[in-house]
């Protein structure tokens, strides 16, 4: 299969609809005239992408929680449990396992049993099973806007039934829903599947209705340096705009060292932007979302609660214009619905609290975030050559050449050959580049970098500071030291 | 001395990666073979390749929540399979939510397991228990 | 009265120190050579100044509790519990409301009344009814350095006590400990206790023993501009250098603006070294200590920790040497030691991680802190001039004056003219200087900063906004915004 | 009409001004002749007050955890003094830690207190009581 990144021509796309919509049952409540009046009739308190807008010019950064159980009158608690004692602003619905696999037999067999139990027994809310109604008996039950959070490789059916359920965003890419969360999928398989889904985010929008669209940041979550996944996010904002995506969330996982997850967020921003403006995409809207920490937590509750404060605390500073919230159980399990408000409550005071500081114009930010950029452009520029201009074939063959390479990561079409470590401040660089295409400067400014805290540590720059950096939060450090 | 053989891997439809590797990292530091099956392994893939590398244990990760009914049945597959009394091991974050440790250890023992771990089981540990039950057999 | 800083002549030091160790029966069990032997004993791990400067050197920041409760055996387990469950590298020992006013009959009767009820019934732990020997049962018993902290205006008994009983630190001075915590009491008298205390150290000192000092920074703990507490921090450490006293902690209370917080630190350590150094003291060590927001907590735990974790990280990011850890429990009255054990855990977190990140020399912390050196400058100097060069004589002269005047205070030596408010990013400007001496640059700074936040907000600068500013964190916010 | 009389102070040996001074500066601006007597005031300190200015109510505030002990006996005092049906109200921390609030309740309205006041109350409620006490009397 040859992908290109073009806007899918209307014949294709309806005829491949018509296969969607009959991969399970539910697929026959959708029809596209009928969403696009129920979708306008929600009100703009409502609606994801306003309310990010306007958080974004005042400056703001919204809080969201991840969330989702097996059955709709739970799952309806829990939200509006979020949402009254959390004081979440934003509200998600976190799909299952199953699902996220499209194996719609076993979430139904999940279902039942949760029914059964009186509890859920599946990690997520199979949208796709329950279809249109019971989507929008939930989305209607709430009063803040609700997105559809899971790691679908093929989503096609399950952004259908998103949409008509109610739901105002969706996150997800071709890239990013499949290199974290995948083994086996090629990404030519993923990437044609989600110009599906961002193609019918552009009908949407084009019949009136604006969806917004988030490429999940953070991949693997565990020390993927900025540039990575920051040029993903460029990469899956030009696809998603090619089919008429009109408004993008682009995100990052934070690595903890201040200054850089701060110059990250600036980088992101200025650089989707220039990209989409480069090519033609400048009414995309863009804002940004801020993930805390998405490796290996502390199992102590007090200490999560330090990581997940001065992860909001970095979402604020750095201007996010919204924050994913981690709860005090991460490191154990699923959250109850009180470890998750808590989480929420703890993130909250710290986006009010400092909603007035920004630290994105300060020198070292700004020198971080050129340099972010340079490597962002050493990527970009290599997967617009291999793509001989098209950034979705250039995509496939920059995972397959390792220009992108992202660490960690489960899928068989990922390289593997990157490997990253902290430096001396903490800041996320890269011990192995693979064949990441960054300049000789650039190459050595991480190589500088690694060798100023191998100097410190008086041991050799080598593997185990990327075992010992991976385990060092989850001790109570960022950096790994050694003993 | 010949190495001891260990099968690695991640259950079920889980794709949580980083565990997986760094465990194998280090159990290959401490000395063992180790055939990291990655993740998204079967019951049936552990089993084929315990049987192909006549491996001395095998160790089960699971972290997203649905551990316990992906293992469930593991253990007879084995015995059928012939891997009579092959060490196995279950770690990560075996069931949903926050749960009383006790409980899950004890269900998992049922289904068969050696040994149980807790969510953020360190690797000396795991190398240490393999090394005293290895000193056993 | 006339006050000097003149070093107590040792015939005037030992006939008072006669009638200090009569003012109750257990003064009779301090035998000054005895002390030295004992002190000498104490190994240096649980020495509180070498502590603090190996943590100095190293960049480090240590963490420390508030405790005390009325019986010896629970005061231990509590100290116990937090160093073991609370990962405390300091330890407090919190004395009393009744001990802090010399009233040791009713202590006496709190000792009875928990003796009874098998629980404690005082707010603390009553170190002089106790004696020398079930003090030094308590610190011998712990792994950490322990330090006396009270709020006491006459603690001349409660030193001698203190330091014979094996504490190696000791909390307060003569003004920050009269200004904020009594009503009655005049400077010129808390200042005499004071070079008391300061001179018995000096004695210990010259005998082989040093036992670390820390002036009181946080005042009112209540939107007190960095100038005044860091004004007053220097010259308690004058007026305790004077005496013989050669280590040195000098403090701030959070105000919540990130650059003005670590400017303030900042400021506050180049200042204290300067003017010892100008007076003949360069022989005094000094270090820092930073307390986590000292004003209205939020009810809620949650929101609590959110707070305290920021005061954590703004202390490493600011390199102060320790710091005050405040529970989720502060809102609500006296933690639990679960509660002050987690207030501990999630500041360890951020301790930890965030010690290799330092915010001490970007340019717009030198901004800062050159401002507040300009202050404390404009302050310094009055206070020398009020006192004829004699900075106790224009200590007292200086509260009189209202040059130096601490925002709600209780004390009625306290003129009470100045009015604290935040300013458009939350730094914590003057909204009435009253008769501070600032220059009128200084004067056009400040009034120009809330200016600036006057016509965001939309209203006039008016004492609304403090009132609005003192109840903000608690309502989860920094500035207190009209609504 | 004539401005209802209100006697502030935060009683006993405790030191805490700030709330004081914001609480009697919020009274003023509602309307209230406020006589602030500060901190550290004692329970005939409260009472001379209120005979002076012949006040409608007291307020008494407590922070530092000692209240219980400070205020027992009060109202005696003041029934003693003619201080007959005086508004006797309570408010801060007023008791050691946190503690569930119906029993501390209880144990200050059996104290003769009009109505007592948990930690955080804002100067709103206060105010908006008062009025309704007011209007009632
Ligand atoms: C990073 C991460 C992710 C990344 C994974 C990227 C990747 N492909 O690897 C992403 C973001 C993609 C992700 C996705 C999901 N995740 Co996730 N994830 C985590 C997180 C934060 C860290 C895991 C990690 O890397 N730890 C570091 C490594 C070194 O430790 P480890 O994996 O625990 O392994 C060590 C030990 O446990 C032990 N060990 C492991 N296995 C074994 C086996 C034996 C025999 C022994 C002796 C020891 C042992 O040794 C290992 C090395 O030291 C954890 C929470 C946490 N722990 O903080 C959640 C967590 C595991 N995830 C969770 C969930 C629910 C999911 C999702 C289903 C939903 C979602 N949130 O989107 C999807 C899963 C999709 C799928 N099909 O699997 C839950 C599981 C819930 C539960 N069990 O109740 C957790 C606990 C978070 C939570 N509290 O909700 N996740
Ligand atoms: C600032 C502060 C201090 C400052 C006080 C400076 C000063 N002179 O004012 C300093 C640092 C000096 C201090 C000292 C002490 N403090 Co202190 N302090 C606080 C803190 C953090 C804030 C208090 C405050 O200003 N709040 C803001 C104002 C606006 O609110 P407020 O005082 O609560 O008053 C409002 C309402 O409660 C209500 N209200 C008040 N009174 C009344 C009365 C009535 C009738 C009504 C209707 C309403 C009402 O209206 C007010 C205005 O809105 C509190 C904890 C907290 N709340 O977060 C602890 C706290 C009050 N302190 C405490 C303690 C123990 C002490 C000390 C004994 C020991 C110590 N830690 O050093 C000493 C006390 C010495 C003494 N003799 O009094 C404890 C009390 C414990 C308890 N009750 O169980 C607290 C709760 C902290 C804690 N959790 O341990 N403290």
């Amino acid at each position: 299969m040859e992908i290109k990144n073009k806007k899918i021509a209307n014949d294709a796309f309806f005829a491949e609809r018509k296969e969607v919509l009959k991969q399970w049952p539910t697929g026959e409540g959708v029809d596209f005239d009928e969403v696009v009046n129920y979708q306008k009739s929600i009100p703009d308190s409502k609606r994801f992408g306003k309310k990010l807008i306007n958080a974004e010019l005042k400056g703001e950064t919204l809080i969201q929680p991840r969330a989702g159980v097996a059955l709709p009158k739970e799952h309806i608690e829990l939200l509006r449990f979020l949402e009254t004692e959390g004081e979440a602003d934003l509200l998600p619905t976190t799909v299952d396992a199953y699902t996220r696999l499209n194996r719609y037999d076993e979430a139904q067999a999940g279902i039942d049993k949760s029914k059964e139990a009186g509890r859920s027994m599946l990690n997520g809310f199979p949208i796709v099973n329950y279809g249109v109604e019971i989507c929008r008996s939930v989305t209607s039950a709430l009063d803040n806007p609700v997105q559809v959070r899971h790691g679908t490789p093929d989503a096609r059916l399950l952004t259908e039934i998103s949409i008509a359920g109610g739901f105002t965003s969706y996150e997800g890419g071709g890239i990013s829903y499949n290199i974290p969360y995948s083994k086996n999928h090629s990404l030519e398989k993923t990437i044609a599947h989600w110009q599906y889904t961002d193609r019918l985010v552009g009908l949407y929008e084009e019949a009136g209705v604006s969806i917004n669209r988030e490429p999940f940041g953070p991949l693997t979550g565990t020390l993927v340096a900025p540039c990575i996944s920051n040029s993903v996010a460029v990469l899956e904002s030009l696809l998603a705009a090619e089919q008429g995506v009109k408004d993008l969330t682009v995100g990052y996982g934070q690595c903890g060292n201040l200054i850089q997850d701060v110059a990250a967020i600036r980088s992101l921003k200025l650089m989707t932007r220039e990209y989409l403006d480069k090519f033609g995409y400048s009414d995309v809207k863009v804002t940004t979302v801020f993930h805390q920490w998405m490796g290996g937590f502390p199992q102590d509750e007090a200490k999560s609660f330090g990581v997940i404060s001065w992860g909001a605390a970095a979402a604020v500073l750095g201007k996010a214009t919204k924050v994913i919230v981690k709860t005090p159980h991460e490191a154990m399990g699923i959250p109850t619905k009180e470890a998750n408000a808590a989480g929420l409550r703890a993130s909250k005071q710290l986006t009010s609290m400092l909603k007035d500081q920004s630290f994105t114009e300060i020198p070292a930010v700004i020198l971080e975030s050129d340099i972010i950029m340079n490597e962002m452009r050493c990527i970009l520029d290599k997967v617009e050559e291999l793509g001989k201009g098209d950034f979705a074939a250039g995509t496939v063959a920059a995972f397959e050449a390792g220009v992108i390479d992202v660490p960690f990561a489960p899928s068989r079409f990922n390289s593997g050959k990157v490997m990253p470590a902290r430096d001396n401040t903490g800041a996320v660089r890269l011990l192995s580049v693979g064949n990441i295409p960054l300049s000789e400067d650039l190459l050595k400014f991480h190589r500088e970098k690694l060798e100023q805290r191998a100097a410190f540590e008086k041991r050799p720059v080598s593997f185990q500071m990327v075992i010992d950096d991976v385990y060092a939060i989850g001790k109570g450090f960022l950096i790994g030291r050694p003993k | 001395m010949k190495k001891r053989v260990i099968v690695t891997g991640v259950i079920g439809a889980d794709v949580h990666a980083v565990g997986n590797k760094i465990l194998a990292y280090a159990l290959e530091e401490a000395g063992f073979h180790v055939v990291n099956l990655g993740v998204m392994v079967s019951q049936e893939e552990y089993i084929e390749a315990a049987l192909e590398t006549n491996a001395d244990a095998i160790l089960v990760s699971s972290l997203y929540g649905h551990g316990e009914i992906d293992c469930n049945g593991l253990r007879d597959k084995c015995d059928e399979a012939g891997l009579k009394d092959i060490i196995l091991l279950a770690g990560g974050n075996i069931v949903v939510g926050k749960q009383d440790f006790k409980e899950v250890e004890k269900r998992f023992m049922d289904m068969g397991f050696t040994k149980v771990y807790p969510p953020g089981t360190q690797p000396e540990t795991t190398i240490e228990d393999l090394n005293l039950m290895f000193a056993k057999k």
